[in-house]
């Protein structure tokens, strides 16, 4: 039985990886399970320099989903190459750092840093945050200005370069298409979408910035819908995010177009649930008799 | 000095027993796996609801005793919403989903030592282990608890075990009529330490006093949590030394790292 | 204690709508619930020329939501006009004929027939149905293309007329901008996002269109954030709409923004669900000593 | 001549039993809120499964029996997924939201008339009822229950009481080997009407051999309902009129009018 996927030349033991944000760095997770049988993970948002985030309250709990408004809260590039960099760099998985900035400079800036770390397999371009005021989402809301960033991160960036992209646009497809044309080696989606949470007893925002990120199972068919729609036009592999909470989602996302798959918001709910996933493909393809797991890839029957 | 923190799980442990105190409080008595002598006072768990639609995450809840003899772990709850009211119907040998031991916890003061414990309504909850603990140091232990009326100082009996027991009720229902704050046992301004866990204007009170007489304050924060292992940084609160997160940094800070103006 | 508002000169009795597509056209209800003690229904959407809507299976059921590629299956107007319309028309509540097209002359052509009905209080342009081939939401992304059919609809219909607006847009605010500009006596906001599912075990898409949209209390907090965004931009009044199942929820979308709001999915689930909406509002403003309903609209507290 | 049904309702109910037939199915009785007797065979519920996050919509379920005596209805239910899953643990005095009665009836022969029942699975569940009228009309009523083996051929005592029982089973475990329309019943094509429920591709089979030998055929037919009461245009199967719903113009509909080609 085969498991393992590619991304260009870079090879994925397995198709799970975890998302951004939600798997801190990964010794967060040590206690519970083997990080080393993942597929990969994509550490917390990394920026330039130091950002204390958002205010609190940055929580709230919706119907299947949360909101968060963390506001890529990190201590900045140079302290993730020289401390954290060094606590993780032993992992035997593919490590992607998930970097995001203010200006196009930030990125690249930050890009070169990263590109200087052996141990790290690829960067993830977050173009799609919502939850900071300059950049972020900014930049994955228009073609010129996702073309912008990822060609220039690009051109100092050397190994694996995915794109995230975000959700909140009128057509995904032709922001991925853009991304694959400057040199993406994959995109990955989607990140949150863009809401709100009131307190009716309060009259209150919930969160401190009024609006946040909405992800969980309540989002699923959403990023479903988006992986399956630039999987039909895109060349490049897509990591698939988005409400994944067990292994039928992240086989679902795999049917429908993604070579990798990324649990977020799950990993609160069970810190193990990786472990679960990685086991339940497996079980799956057992029962379906799939011999490659890379005949799932885009495998829906219309 | 770091205290050593056991190893966090999470498993599907087996409810003990669950007692009702009224009709808001309750306690939950669970089969812990794993030796529960190292966990610490002000350290919490994490219970997940299964299955429903609008309680998504786990709720963080403080452990509230501690039983060697039978490897169990209580939980006092008070009743706030849906979540709290779904837990509350669990009965002996049902099985809950626990993350646990998290958090850090309060120190325990040397022998001798004179220590007043300040419990809000719910926020008693950390607080009897850390006496029982404080006691078994042979610290001097006084436990202040306050409450809106009768039916939020619960628990008494237990925590008389400890300590020398005080009461405030806003309502002079039970002690004296007052905030904690206004309790004569904080004019005699001569402990070493003052723990306090509570309503958060309650703790900044506690504080604030302690502050001006010179007391060293520790406080057990609650926040919104989402992961309750310092992966989603959603949590924080303002330090000295920026954002930190109150599942991992915390619950229980020492006031003064505590940006709190 | 006033529970009227009012977009435009038309009053209602109180803020609480059902959305079209999840009402019928009303009588199917009756078994259940007094209509007239609504503040309007919502019929379903309207054609010029009867529609079958989409093939089986047209539904499927997501975590907190579902999934439907109906299609706008409907009889067409003339129907409505001269059978349907006999039936509903002494309704003592607003009635609004919810209206769509492939054209924009279908629009017009449907909104005259309808402009000429006595007991229809006005229309929904519904320029964001993502079920449909030809039309609907295809309207309601892009900015000239909205305007061009709220402007032609409004040249001949003298009514009330509030245009349904799309969620699956980068910016909701410019469309809602740009109707408004053109005529529109109010919006209403969101429609359902384009979304999808797949069952795992056959590999196959659940609805025949592979597409469909999701409603429910999934999307709630991505409906309060645009109903909220919306309502900083323009002048007129707001329907809101998005997984609302109780008043605590419409009170939510109020304090957002919303003048009205229009209970969907929540139908299904308990067909009275609208008459304990409309008694939890009264509760809601007894229990805040909240004399005009009018002080909610937009009174979320920052 | 259409019958005249009921007013639909939507109440929480009380469940009166749970009577388990074995691993995969049970007969939920529930006490109904307003008379039975005005139910008419075929006729379905709506249940409600509340808060959970993946079991969003009401499950349909047809109406198995109707108990005049004590005002209550029965529901025959296999478990296929979570909805009937969680129902399943529904204990007598829970009350369990139900929307009903739902959808239009199976016609009822004139006396004297042959009627032949074939059930599929859990298909056999508006065939009881409908049984029972039958022979309270003096009808004579054959009843064919098919099923993978004997586990899935269940009730027949029940049925015994209103006509003459056939049974098969694909793997010969219980009655005739085969399908329910390789039956020998089935070649004495002497039915004047065959009502037939069960998995899609037993009912287009069963229907053929009707329309070959020109016997009246009604089907019941299974669907994904949002609404079941006629709201949403989820539930439509294709017809000679156009698309019409399983839940309002059916779930009862004669062969004759479906495009099953
Ligand atoms: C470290 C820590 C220890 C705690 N210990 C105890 C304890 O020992 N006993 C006890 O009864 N309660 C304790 N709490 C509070 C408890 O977590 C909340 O009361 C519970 O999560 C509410 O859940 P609910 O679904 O019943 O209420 P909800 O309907 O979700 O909310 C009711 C209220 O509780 C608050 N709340 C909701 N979720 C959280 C959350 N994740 N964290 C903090 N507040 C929340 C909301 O702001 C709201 O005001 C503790 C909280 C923390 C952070
Ligand atoms: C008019 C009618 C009468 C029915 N009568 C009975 C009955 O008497 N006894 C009985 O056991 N079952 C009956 N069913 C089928 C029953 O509704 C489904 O088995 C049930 O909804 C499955 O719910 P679940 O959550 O357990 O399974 P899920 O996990 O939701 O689904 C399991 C399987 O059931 C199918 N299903 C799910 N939801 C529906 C739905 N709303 N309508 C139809 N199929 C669905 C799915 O396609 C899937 O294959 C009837 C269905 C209809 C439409
Ligand atoms: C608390 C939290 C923090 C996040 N931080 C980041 C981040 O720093 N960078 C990023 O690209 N995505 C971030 N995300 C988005 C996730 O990586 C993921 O795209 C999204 O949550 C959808 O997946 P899910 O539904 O499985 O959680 C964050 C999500 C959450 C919930
Ligand atoms: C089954 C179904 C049919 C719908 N048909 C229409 C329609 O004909 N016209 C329209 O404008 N919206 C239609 N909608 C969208 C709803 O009116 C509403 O905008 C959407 O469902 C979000 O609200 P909710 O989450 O409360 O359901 C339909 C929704 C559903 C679920
Ligand atoms: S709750 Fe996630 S970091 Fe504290
Ligand atoms: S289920 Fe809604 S019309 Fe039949």
């Amino acid at each position: 039985m085969n498991t393992a996927v590619k991304i260009g030349s870079l090879e994925f033991k397995n198709p799970v990886m975890t998302a951004s944000g939600t798997f801190g760095y990964g010794p967060e997770f040590e206690d519970f399970i083997d990080i080393n049988r993942l597929g990969g993970i994509v550490v917390k948002g990394t920026t330039l320099h130091h950002r204390e985030g958002n205010a609190y309250p940055r929580m709230a709990e919706t119907s299947s989903g949360m909101l968060n408004a963390v506001g890529l809260q990190n201590k900045g590039v140079d302290v993730f190459c020289n401390e954290i960099y060094h606590k993780i760099k032993h992992y035997d998985t593919n490590i992607f750092v998930n970097v995001s900035g203010s200006t196009v400079e930030e990125y690249v800036e930050t890009a070169e840093r990263i590109n200087e770390l052996e141990y790290i397999s690829g960067i993830e371009l977050n173009i799609s945050c919502p939850n900071v005021k300059e950049g972020g989402m900014a930049f994955g809301t228009s073609c010129p200005s996702a073309i912008a960033v990822t060609h220039a991160v690009r051109e100092v960036y050397k190994k694996t370069m995915v794109v995230k992209l975000s959700p909140n646009v009128t057509n995904i497809v032709d922001i991925a298409k853009a991304v694959q044309d400057v040199g993406a080696d994959g995109v990955s989606l989607i990140n949150t979408l863009l809401a709100m949470a009131i307190n009716a007893e309060t009259r209150k925002s919930v969160l401190s910035t009024i609006t946040g990120g909405l992800s969980g199972p309540a989002i699923k068919p959403i990023a479903l819908r988006m992986v399956w729609q630039v999987a039909q036009a895109v060349d490049i592999p897509i990591m698939g995010i988005g409400g994944i909470m067990n292994a039928t989602d992240a086989i679902e996302f795999m049917l429908a177009g993604a070579t990798t798959i990324q649990v977020g918001t799950a990993n609160f709910i069970d810190p193990t649930v990786s472990m679960k996933i990685v086991d339940g493909i497996e079980d799956y393809m057992i029962r379906h008799k799939i011999g490659d797991i890379n005949d799932l890839i885009g495998g829906m029957l219309v | 000095m770091e205290p050593v923190y056991p190893k966090k799980n999470v498993k599907l442990l087996k409810v003990i027993k669950n007692r009702t105190i009224n009709d808001n409080y309750y306690v939950l008595e669970i089969q812990a796996d794993h030796n529960v002598n190292d966990i610490l006072p002000g350290q919490f768990v994490s219970l997940l609801v299964e299955d429903t639609r609008n309680v998504f995450l786990r709720r963080p809840i403080s452990i509230y005793d501690v039983h060697p003899e039978r490897n169990s772990i209580d939980l006092l709850i008070q009743i706030v919403g849906e979540g709290t009211r779904l837990l509350s119907y669990l009965k002996p040998d049902d099985t809950v989903d626990v993350l646990y031991p998290l958090g850090k916890s309060y120190s325990i003061l040397e022998s001798e030592k004179k220590a007043l414990l300040i419990g809000g309504g719910v926020g008693v909850a950390p607080l009897l282990y850390l006496a029982k603990k404080l006691k078994a140091n042979n610290v001097d232990v006084h436990i202040l608890l306050g409450g809106r009326g009768a039916k939020n100082i619960i628990e008494t009996e237990n925590f008389k075990q400890y300590g020398k027991l005080y009461i405030s009720t806003e309502d002079a229902s039970v002690g004296e009529k007052g905030f904690v704050t206004q309790h004569p046992v904080l004019q005699y301004a001569d402990f070493d330490r003052i723990y306090t866990c509570g309503p958060d204007a309650m703790m900044r009170a506690v504080a604030s006093i302690a502050a001006k007489n010179n007391i060293d304050c520790e406080v057990s924060l609650e926040n919104m949590m989402a992961c309750g292992i310092g992966a989603c940084l959603c949590c924080v609160t303002p330090t000295e030394s920026g954002h930190q997160c109150v599942c991992t940094d915390g619950p229980v800070f020492n006031t003064k790292v505590l940006q709190w103006n």
